[in-house]
């Protein structure tokens, strides 16, 4: 006998939740193409199809259902998110390889979804960053600083290129994601405010990376509306990352960044909005989010100022990740009747 | 209709209601069965000692068997006839399994026994409490318990305020609503018998405000009396006694305390007419009002006798329709399919539900759960729902209970809002009745850790008295005790055998 | 050379000093683990285990005398809460001592019964009432069913009946439905 | 000189984890993680070890092997401190927290053979580091290895309702997890400088 009570039920599938996070990537992604080109569509692509056929065959050696839980888009959004934090000219096993260390290490060795104890899309990226510390630190440069004008063929090329550009072409293409430049030039006593005059530097983050996270933001704000996400994480991620980088840049201006530099650049909004506010890897109570958007806050902005690397965010997370059971149990609300 | 004074409890949920599909007709009675089946534990408690004997000839009202101890109600006859059989029937229970009912098989004259109403404007608390006792009456929202025991209150408490709930806040369900619109009258009476039987200094009535004629009618009838009828908003599950309490004052009843603790008691609309019913005119109670709604010809309410064969009811209805699957006892949300359409109309029973893939489609395939805490948004109690579901699903019942798994209300909020369709409350009832079982075992085994010691002590002690009789028995050899004295000894051992032996039957 | 002797006994001498005074200061009686491994164990008394009874077991456990796995009425899960307290790994029950049976209490036909009075000497709860050439009766609620009442029986009137599940003792199942990853774990 | 001391703490708790990094004491890191409560116990237990330990090791190292011209018997020497200090804390244990001391069961006096017990004296005598420094260096690494147990005794208590592919399972799933916490743990790096 079926005998289970509600009889009724009124949620959206797990599929409509993951689509629509796909769907508030897309305004990112469309400004993505726009300033730098079609390299990341290319990654996006190449990423999908591995993981559709990274999970086919992994559901298939674990005899679950396929159809579902390729359908959950879950893989999906981790691989669109791995896609768009890793640059763009990167060679296409780079994606592949990502993509298939977050899929089997970030999330089934766990059990798939629902599971994981690590966001896979950072698991991913973490050992990529490790592994090829070169590939994923030579950012591409918005096309239209590009010295030599570039057709959406050749990006297209550079992507499937299975050997390494050559040092000139690199150089030519790419720079350090304006964060990383800031570090080197600090190294070397540069002030600050010269610094940021290099072509790199756009109106608030770097020149166009900050227009791509405006679309971020947009993403956000449409997954905060339709309540997919809610609002203690980017909120408690954003604030903390601002005060702590407005108590260091009112100290010392000429060498801490703007606060809201440190927001409009690197990873900070797709962080606040789609990585940080991954359910399965995160806290689930409203108070442990916000202990948790706040601590990663505070990690990233320590590791982008005195740690070896020029953005935090993937550490922090995964950091933070750790945590989480913890900060769980920590912060149980207030159960009805009790003290 | 305002919405003020209101308290917002965290969570709750507002699915369809579906209650008009069955409040447009009055509420219609039911010819007499020809056989009544009713089930000796239609209330939480002591099984109810039976009276009667195969055979006998019984009378509409008269007593077929009496409460057992104060936890317990009495059942009634529901109308005239013979004791057909005392066997164990099906009853209307989530296991489907049977326990002990008596059948009557009636004589369609529904003769009364002689009613005897009460004086009770002149009988103190004690004398009506004493009287209700023997009514039958226990709570009708769904609950059970026997009336008489909330009405008595303690000499140290004293109950400030008398809360009446009328906000039925399940959909489909609308028995206390239609009840309400037409009866409105006895419930205030009744309202004001059971103020001051508890001697409350206030009475607030709570209902939800999808119940406007209602509404409209206790308003009427209260129109000269202090009670206040407030307004709360629709939203499930109000009807919760905690969360109304919390809902009409702000006050919280703090975990594992009952809110006669805090000078408030909480009756249904339909316990307290069935009280005013039983002292002014000595009717105990033999119906109720059950909803038959769903996938049924003619949704309606009708008073039906208890013990009157469900297979009646929906015949009453309209007979059943072509996609019908199953029958629900209670509502949506917290109901369960009933094993038999021949279980009898129970005190429980407040409503039927005839469910059908279109009403009701069979639940979409289950995912794993991702842990968006929309189960933690929706629930009344604050509970976590996903960390329970993940303990349970594990068996880690400590853990489930220490995450306060007992303070769950079972009210399904948040399955209603699961993304991945896992039904959780199922998990937490598995989890909550495998505890229980658990926790029985482990007492069943202190008692037999405690007897089995005790019987090594004894066998210990035996050995010991023995050893002393051989030393005492070669003491005497020794110095050639008198026959007497030896005779003595004897004597005070075997005593000492027999007061061991009773000890130990005693134990 | 010498230096270095002198230096390790040296070492070793206030160790030992150290460590020897401790010994005395610090000196613990009585084990509390028997305790806790007798409130897991189910109480019937039965001696499968190849003890006399469960508290025997418990003490010979917490001595690493025996295994967790030798209680059939406990079953697995009893070994398992076994394993959990004594930080070991969990193994299932050992066949050899029994299997784990539905629980069942014993019944004493009393047309049969002759009043021998064994099976009562036999009760390790002492759950059987009556006296000798009189009919025995077993109270049911007290009885753990561990089946020690039945050899001694001359006549063979005792027999297990499995307690059955009514409306009362009935629970809820663990739930199953139609997608495999969300079995039990 | 704070700042000197504030940044051998860092360092040894966050950049230098003694387990996540140095990848020493992975023995109790798998053997007592499996429940929270035993994890924090055994945590407290041997970060006392390692400061006292460190302590002792650096008076023994520096009035007896020195001056003496004894390094060579530094292992061994420290091996019989760590374990007399072991027994120690054991006996405290078995007196004033029984069950705690029947839960660690052989794990406490294994603390004797943990690789980051006697790693860090050696450690603290190989960089020469002052008395200040070297209980500082034991107790951060004390610290470090507390907190990094601590959190992935929560991490598995997580795991157990996880449904883990079965060749995963146990021990294979928590070093998985243990290397991605060392992954975190590289974001870290540099923190010292």
């Amino acid at each position: 006998m079926d005998n289970r009570s509600p009889y009724i039920a009124d949620a959206p599938s797990v599929s409509v939740i993951m689509f629509k996070v796909l769907l508030a990537l897309i305004p990112g992604i469309a400004l993505y193409v726009y300033v730098f080109g079609l390299g990341v569509i290319v990654n996006i692509i190449l990423a999908s199809i591995t993981v559709v056929l990274a999970e086919s065959t992994i559901l298939a050696i674990r005899k679950l259902p396929i159809k579902p839980f390729i359908l959950d888009g879950s893989g999906l959004v981790a691989a669109w998110l791995l896609a768009v934090s890793i640059p763009s000219i990167a060679p296409w096993w780079i994606i592949v390889i990502g993509t298939l260390l977050c899929i089997t290490f970030g999330k089934h060795i766990y059990g798939g979804l629902g599971y994981n104890l690590f966001n896979p899309a950072m698991v991913g990226y973490a050992i990529l960053l490790i592994s090829f510390p070169s590939i994923m630190t030579h950012w591409q440069i918005p096309i239209n600083l590009m010295e030599n004008h570039i057709e959406w063929l050749d990006q297209i090329k550079i992507v499937m290129n299975s050997h390494l550009l050559s040092k000139e072409t690199i150089d030519a293409m790419s720079s350090a994601t304006p964060l990383d430049y800031i570090k080197t030039q600090l190294t070397l006593n540069q002030p600050l405010n010269i610094i940021q005059q290099n072509k790199i530097f756009g109106f608030l983050g770097g020149k166009g990376l900050d227009l791509v996270n405006l679309g971020y933001l947009v993403g956000g704000l449409y997954m905060l509306k339709e309540k997919i996400i809610s609002w203690h994480l980017p909120v408690a991620f954003l604030a903390s990352l601002f005060f702590i980088a407005l108590i260091f840049y009112s100290i010392a201006p000429d060498t801490y960044a703007s606060p809201l530099f440190h927001i409009m650049s690197g990873g900070s909004i797709l962080c606040a909005f789609f990585i940080i506010t991954d359910p399965v890897s995160g806290p689930t109570t409203p108070k442990g989010k916000i202990y948790f958007g706040i601590a990663i806050g505070l990690l990233v902005f320590i590791i982008r100022i005195f740690g070896g690397y020029p953005e935090g965010v993937a550490f922090a997370v995964l950091l933070m990740n750790i945590f989480v059971p913890l900060i769980d149990s920590l912060t149980q609300p207030r159960i009805f009747g009790h003290k | 209709m305002e919405l003020k004074n209101i308290f917002k409890f965290n969570g709750g949920v507002h699915p369809n209601e579906n209650k008009s599909l069955s409040s447009s007709l009055p509420i219609a009675r039911l010819p007499i069965p020809k056989t009544l089946v009713l089930p000796l534990r239609q209330h939480v408690g002591h099984v109810a000692k039976l009276k009667v004997k195969v055979g006998d000839q019984v009378l509409k009202g008269q007593i077929i068997a009496e409460a057992d101890g104060n936890i317990s109600a009495a059942i009634h006859a529901p109308t005239s006839g013979t004791i057909l059989k005392i066997s164990e029937e099906i009853i209307p229970h989530p296991s489907g399994l049977p326990d002990f009912c008596v059948t009557i098989e009636s004589d369609l004259k529904d003769k009364w026994i002689e009613k005897k109403p009460i004086a009770w404007k002149k009988l103190d608390s004690a004398a009506l409490i004493e009287a209700i006792s023997s009514s039958g009456i226990v709570g009708l929202g769904g609950a059970v318990f026997p009336s008489h025991m909330k009405l008595k209150v303690n000499q140290n408490q004293s109950i400030e305020t008398l809360v009446i709930n009328a906000a039925e806040c399940e959909p489909f369900i609308t028995c206390d609503d239609m009840f309400m619109r037409e009866t409105a009258d006895e419930i205030i009476q009744g309202t004001l018998i059971a103020q001051t039987i508890l001697q409350a200094k206030q009475c607030v009535i709570g209902i939800e405000d999808n119940k406007i004629e209602a509404y409209q009618a206790l308003k009427k009838a209260a129109q000269k009396t202090s009670i206040e009828i407030k307004i709360v908003p629709t939203l499930y599950p109000s009807g919760d006694a905690k969360r109304l309490i919390y809902l009409l004052m702000g006050i919280e009843v703090p975990k594992e305390k009952r809110s006669v603790d805090l000078g408030i008691q909480v009756f249904n609309v339909a316990t307290v007419a069935a009280i005013y019913r039983y002292l002014e005119l000595g009717e105990p109670s033999i119906s109720r009002i059950v909803t038959i709604t769903g996938n049924v010809q003619n949704p309606q309410n009708y008073e039906a006798l208890f013990g009157t064969p469900l297979s009646e009811l929906i015949e009453a209805a309209g007979g059943k329709l072509n996609k019908t699957q199953k029958f629900i006892m209670g509502g949506p949300m917290m109901g369960f399919d009933l094993p038999s359409i021949n279980v009898p109309v129970t005190k429980a029973m407040n409503c039927v539900i005839e469910s059908s893939p279109e009403l009701f489609p069979s639940p979409k395939p289950v995912m794993p759960c991702i842990r968006c805490a929309r189960c933690a948004d929706a629930c009344p109690v604050n509970l976590q729902p996903q960390e329970l579901y993940w303990f349970s699903k594990s068996s880690q019942l400590e853990k489930a209970k220490d995450y306060n798994l007992f303070d769950c209300i079972e009210c399904g909020c948040c399955t209603y809002v699961c993304p991945s369709n896992i039904p959780l409350v199922q998990f937490y009832r598995y989890a909550k009745s495998e505890i229980i079982a658990q926790d029985k075992a482990k007492e069943a085994a202190n008692t037999a850790r405690e007897r089995n010691e005790s019987r090594l002590a004894r066998i210990e002690r035996e050995k010991k008295e023995r050893a002393e009789k051989h030393a005492q028995k070669a003491l005497g050899a020794q110095e050639k005790n008198s026959d007497d004295e030896k005779k003595l000894t004897i004597a005070a051992a075997m005593e000492r055998v027999k007061q061991t032996q009773q000890e130990n039957i005693k134990n | 050379m010498i230096t270095a002797l002198l230096v390790m006994i040296f070492l070793a001498v206030v160790l030992g000093l150290v460590l020897g005074y401790s010994a005395i200061k610090f000196k613990v009686d009585g084990d509390p683990m028997v305790a806790r491994i007798d409130a897991i164990l189910p109480q019937t008394q039965c001696g499968q285990c190849g003890y006399p009874g469960c508290k025997p077991y418990a003490t010979a456990i917490a001595k690493g005398e025996a295994d967790i796995n030798q209680c059939p009425p406990g079953g697995d899960a009893g070994a398992k809460a076994l394993a959990e307290l004594m930080g070991m790994e969990f193994k299932p029950l050992n066949q050899e001592h029994g299997e784990q049976k539905p629980r069942a209490v014993a019944l004493i036909d009393e047309s049969t019964c002759i009043g021998c009075t064994l099976c009562i000497q036999a009760c390790p709860v002492d759950a059987i009432l009556g006296a000798a050439k009189q009919m025995h009766t077993i109270i049911a609620s007290e009885c753990t069913g561990c089946e020690l009442c039945l050899p001694p029986c001359p006549v063979d009137c005792i027999t297990m009946e499995p307690v059955l599940e009514n409306s009362q003792s009935w629970k809820w199942k663990y739930p199953v439905y139609n997608i495999q990853n969300v079995s039990k774990a | 000189m704070i700042q000197h001391y504030f940044l051998i703490i860092i360092s040894t708790v966050l950049v230098n984890n003694i387990v996540l990094v140095k990848i020493l004491g992975l023995c109790p890191f798998m053997g007592v993680s499996k429940k929270l409560e035993t994890s924090i116990s055994m945590s407290a237990a041997t970060a006392f070890v390692l400061t006292i330990g460190s302590m002792t090791s650096w008076a023994i190292s520096h009035y007896l092997l020195e001056p003496n011209d004894l390094v060579y018997l530094r292992t061994l020497s420290f091996i019989v401190v760590i374990a007399g200090v072991v027994q120690f804390t054991e006996m405290i244990m078995e007196k004033n927290f029984p069950l705690l001391h029947q839960l660690l069961g052989i794990f406490l006096p294994l603390i004797t053979t943990n690789c980051a017990v006697l790693g860090i004296p050696l450690l603290n005598a190989q960089s020469s580091h002052t008395l200040i420094e070297s209980a500082l260096f034991g107790f951060g690494g004390g610290i470090g290895f507390s907190i990094v147990l601590i959190l992935f005794a929560s991490l598995r208590e997580r795991l157990e309702g996880a449904e883990i592919p079965t060749p995963f399972k146990g021990a294979a799933i928590a070093l998985v997890t243990a290397s991605i916490m060392s992954l975190a743990f590289m974001g870290f790096a540099g923190l010292d400088r």
